[in-house]
């Protein structure tokens, strides 16, 4: 079962001074910022978005040539549970730290990595990431959206859905068809298109979110002209590009943390309510955080030394965004209250967003379903 | 099920089939108050049922009105009916005949509620919090202090200064402010607070759980319906077989909960719910907890949207859980009849209902 | 979606008189036998057998003619919630009770009725039933055991396995081949046979199961000579006929009691320690069985009147059986304990009995997936 | 994990693998000491890691010995390791050389046991109830009131009435009965019952937790075989989606209990263990539940005979997690730590880590 191997991290006493060190500044802008649950979806503040790139944690494992600090994995991994952990508004650079400025790393040419990661790790830059389509949520070979090679550039057509934030971000992007489809291979064919938003021919329709809050869109391109060198990586990889993204992304803190104010709102009631048998009723909440968070803290270190966690990330995702879920379930049982959007009984607000955004947890990046069907393909292998 | 009682039934369904619609949902959910909806429901006689025609109400009986509110429960009906009926029948307790009006009432221990006498009538002063809504209501129950006797009172709302909040599925859940507001002439009754309370809190949960047993009904529906619609991998979703364990469980929660509501339902009626509300409510909130996690993992994204149906079910499931008792109360309530009942045994104290009646039939799902 | 209607049934007054009288019966014998956890496979007491037998309780709905009582089946629902909620060991008439009377009197000659009924109804004559085999377990079209007919009868070869109790019984009723399989109506071609289980060639090992009791075998047959008109229904309809015996037998109360005894036991001890917190605990588990054995007996009715309840049945065995097993989780955790089968606190033996037959009962009668397969199919056609 | 470290789990897993068959542990469980084996253990040293060599132990720390002894867990090992070492352990605190005998240890505070002194040295009356392995051992630890003050003591066993029983696993789980047993010359210390109670606890969960970790290892290993290689409707069972959400859910409990049992090991070994036993030992009880259902339910009936190994796995994941504290006791543990932490909030407390080592690698399934 080498593929299930997790190592036991434990922090340098550099890294709990540099934690101390990023709390401090949580602290400082506490007033600046109302603590919400699923943060990195729904906290948008691109001025404290800056903030944070001028303190060097945007980007910050990134090169120094290219705006980063290059720092370690567990560094970035602090700075994430930190502000995770606090509910801060990290929402508008989320996608572009977590997911494009690696893409452009790795794949991305080297005028694209001087162009955007410097602005990115500014907090000046956000990209929103355009994957999902009406048609082709969990099964992305049927993306349809398609751009076709001219003299002037790529000509983009298609639609977008599920893109987190796009109304917000100044790029996107977008994985669609620049080769007909092929039925015996459906995953080729597929490229990634950097897309400024701006564009003439770009349509973008927020959709209601179950709050009533505004975080996801329908993307329309209509004739959009995207200029020839804005190709990410090879022309046709696209799909394994983007599954590669997915795949390092679902470890996490914020798989397992998006509702953690809201339990760290529980315990303080608890404690100051003094009520014990509420407390007690909490703490197989608190036992499984412990689980969860020590595999997520092993295996960033497995990527940082670049070995394959493939299976073991997707486990994290699928018990971690459980869990995030779950916290709701058992709070609202151990503090009676009438969770709601509007209250303000901080309690009864973190429920409400915990409750309503509790269905997206386990949806995005790959459901219930697709993560077990990973894992047990992972397992078997062996 | 009576004939009478399938044809209102029938009736009712038909209805809210024709004008709940989603749009109507949304709308009410916005702020619009469905005034349309709520004139057919008044003048068809639905806001009094259960009130005795000699009284001046519709007539029919409880288990007619549950019933009724549980196809309201199961269309989302965005309306005050179930606050509106409570009130009726608490009222009609007294010998006051049903009004057209809408009304609210609102027993939380939070409340604090003074009545002092003036000349005209009486000064009131306090507030009322989660109010189900109170914004649109005429009057309200409440229980109020007068001159140190806590008294049932039903006070106009016209005056009253009112703070706007809503619970999960945008129901009006609001704070009511009286600040020195005179009234006269209102229907004031000594009553025993916690008695009182107990017979609210009992009454309001079945009410809750009935509608939440249809609103289960209609989750099943859409469930199975997007899952032979929609497909994935070139497959019907329904021929996925983590899609049928899916599928499955909600089916077995939802004909429980209807199951057990209905029970509940034929035992109030009777006057013999003395477990059966508390059972009932255990049950159903849990229920509610596993079908909405279900229903939401098995539509996908589209399901988190307000453009889809799903989302006003789940949301109602999820407000309505939490009024009238959670779990935890309605847990701490069997736990004391169990431990004080009077059986010899468990078994003794399951196996110990009044004998009801020789064959209800028809009680399922419609 | 009709085929989920369930009706809400009460009981009648001579009913609840019934009931007493069942009750004080059982109460009378309550010296002579240990109240034991899954009593309908584990409690096996030819006597206690032979006593319901002469109260007239074995057989009670069955026509007067073949010894039944010509009772309803609210009242056969009544003796056999009352039997196993107090752990009465009922095992060894019960398959013959519950399907193989029921068998005979849909399908049986009126020589295999007049022989074998009386005797089933005085409780002197126990039936195994021989469904399984090694590599056909869900998947009953990979039975292989085959009768060739032949001059002097049937001459049967093959085993079968986790037939209940075949150790203590009289006779077995095999699904077997009669005619060579064809791949395209796998179904086809299964008979039911009678077999007396003291014939030449018959072979029985008992398999030790989890608790190490001895409920299930292996049964071998070699060239075993069965009478001509031992058959049972139509030669080839036997898949047929063993699926609506199934389908039949999954919703009665012996898919939701079968730890009653313990849960009696957990309410008893927590009533006598006052301890109002582990009652309150215990609640979500009465709530449960309320709703359970409500829809249990509704579908009874159902059953009398002959209407489908293929799927509320199939749902009332895969959250009964799941109900069961969690009420040893439950009790578990309320009440610390060491739980042992050799324990002389009543408590700790019930609680081991009860986490030892948790695995059989969501296999037993069809799995949870075969279960859910069936729900989702019967409401999916609507 | 160092080198070394890594030598000698080798070896013992090697050492494990060709001798605990699951024969010997059938044998074990009716009643047949694996003598064999229990002499290579001592002969090779295994009974006495976490001693200190100048004592006579082995040495090595109790890191390794507990790596071992999440082997042992995993290959179900029929033999009292645990509580042997154990009690090498806590006597070895006491300055006492190692033994080669079999050990065990209850304080279970049921037990009740006096001591009386006489000319030649002490009668021992009184009992100890759910002693693992008591049958087969020489010796035990005990609380014992001596003259008023509570001991802790090293009484002989060869003259104690030993009443047997056992848990789910088939371990035995005796009741000691001393009726006026004469002693002389043991060992005797005054301690803080409660103190000595916890420390013992402590200890013992943390064995469970490791061992029940390398149970779910066996577990899952097993149950992916069998998907492997069994086949259902035409196709081996893993291809099955119901299946894959098993073996998914099992793959993702066992790695999830592994490693929070090496976190808890490392904390141990570090001695800052304050909530790690706690929240692990709840963790890892929570898991078993649920991966013997599902490993059981993926199984179908074969798992359920003792003609097959499974059951010895589940067995002793049920025994195991009753012993040394439910979910409900380190519950209880864990909340009263969170409830008196003097840390300002939930997260501070979380993170409060002391730091354990620069990077420690490799302490993952095996």
């Amino acid at each position: 079962m080498n593929k299930l191997k997790v190592p036991i991290m434990g922090f340098t006493e550099e890294q709990e001074t540099f934690r101390n060190e990023v709390r401090q500044f949580i602290k400082s802008e506490k007033d600046t910022f109302e603590s919400q649950v699923d943060s990195w979806l729904s906290g948008y503040s691109p001025a404290f978005s800056q903030k944070l790139g001028e303190k060097g944690w945007i980007g910050m494992t990134w090169p120094k040539k290219y705006g980063g600090k290059e720092r370690s994995s567990l560094e970035r991994y602090i700075v994430i549970e930190e502000l995770l952990a606090a509910g801060a508004p990290i929402a508008a650079h989320w996608f572009a730290d977590r997911q494009t400025g690696p893409l452009f790393l790795k794949f991305g040419t080297d005028e694209q990595k001087e162009f955007f990661l410097p602005k990115i790790a500014k907090g000046r830059c956000f990209f929103s990431i355009g994957l999902s389509e009406p048609n082709a949520g969990s099964d992305l070979a049927a993306i349809s959206t398609r751009a076709e090679r001219t003299e002037n550039g790529w000509v983009l057509n298609g639609m977008k859905i599920w893109t987190s934030g796009a109304h917000l971000s100044d790029y996107m992007i977008v994985l669609c068809r620049t080769s007909p489809k092929n039925p015996d291979r459906k995953h080729e064919g597929l490229s990634q298109l950097v897309v400024d938003l701006s564009s003439p021919g770009v349509t973008i329709r927020p959709i209601k979110y179950l709050t009533g809050e505004e975080h996801f869109n329908e993307v329309f391109f209509e004739n959009v002209i995207i200029p020839e060198e804005n190709i990410v990586g090879q022309e046709g990889n696209g799909w394994r590009q983007s599954m590669a993204e997915l795949a390092y992304e679902r470890s996490g803190p914020e798989r397992i943390l998006s509702t953690f104010p809201l339990l760290e709102e529980l315990i303080g009631t608890l404690r100051e309510n003094k009520d014990f048998q509420g407390m007690k009723e909490a703490m197989k909440l608190l036992s499984q955080l412990y689980s969860l968070r020590h595999m997520s803290i092993g295996i960033a270190q497995l990527l940082e030394e670049g070995a394959d966690v493939n299976t073991t990330a997707a486990l994290v995702k699928d018990m971690g965004t459980k869990f995030e879920k779950n916290v709701a379930e058992v709070a609202r049982l151990i503090i009676a209250s009438s969770p709601s959007m509007t209250s303000e009984v901080r309690f009864e607000k973190l429920l409400a967003q915990s409750i309503l955004h509790g269905p997206g947890f386990t949806l995005r990046g790959g459901t219930t379903e697709i993560l077990r069907g990973i894992v047990t393909k992972g397992v078997i292998a062996e | 099920m009576s004939d009478m009682q399938e044809i209102i039934l029938d009736s009712t369904n038909k209805m809210f089939k024709s004008l709940c619609t989603k749009e109507l949902i949304d709308r009410s959910e916005e702020g619009i108050f469905a005034e349309e909806l709520w004139s057919v429901l008044v003048e068809s006689g639905v806001t009094s049922v259960g009130v005795p025609e000699s009284l001046g109400g519709t007539g029919g009986d409880y288990n007619d009105a549950l019933h009724i509110l549980q196809l309201a429960g199961k269309f989302s009906v965005p309306l005050p009916l179930a606050e509106t009926l409570m009130v009726q029948w608490l009222l009609a307790d007294h010998g006051i005949s049903p009004s057209s009006e809408i009304l609210t009432l609102s027993v939380n221990p939070k409340n604090k509620i003074e009545l002092e006498e003036t000349p005209k009538g009486y000064s009131v002063q306090g507030k009322a919090v989660n109010v189900p809504w109170a914004r649109h209501a005429k009057r309200i129950v409440v229980i109020a202090n007068v001159e140190g006797k806590s008294k049932l009172a039903l006070l106009p709302l016209d005056k009253a200064n009112i703070e706007f909040n809503s619970n999960l599925a945008g129901e009006p859940s609001d704070t009511i402010h009286f600040q020195s507001v005179d009234v006269a002439d209102i229907f004031l009754e000594e009553v025993d607070v916690e008695q009182f309370r107990m017979k609210v809190t009992n009454l309001g949960g079945l009410i809750k759980i009935v509608m939440m047993s249809g609103a289960m009904e209609a989750l099943l529906e859409l469930s199975v319906l997007f899952s032979k619609e929609r497909e994935q991998f070139g497959r019907p979703l329904h021929r996925l077989q983590a899609i049928q364990q899916h599928i499955a469980v909600l089916s077995g929660e939802t004909v429980a909960s209807v199951t057990i509501a209905n029970k509940a339902i034929l035992a109030f009626g009777k006057g013999v719910d003395d477990h059966e509300i508390a059972a009932a409510k255990l049950k159903v909130n849990e229920a509610a907890g596993k079908v909405t996690e279900i229903a939401h993992q098995l539509h996908g994204a589209i399901g988190v949207t307000h453009e889809h149906r799903l989302n006003q079910v789940t949301r109602r499931l999820w407000a309505w859980r939490d009024e009238f008792g959670n779990e935890n109360y309605w847990a701490d309530q069997l736990a004391d009849k169990v431990m004080n009942s009077n059986t010899e045994s468990l078994w003794e104290m399951i196996t110990d209902h009044p004998v009801i009646a020789k064959v209800q039939l028809g009680e399922g799902i419609k």
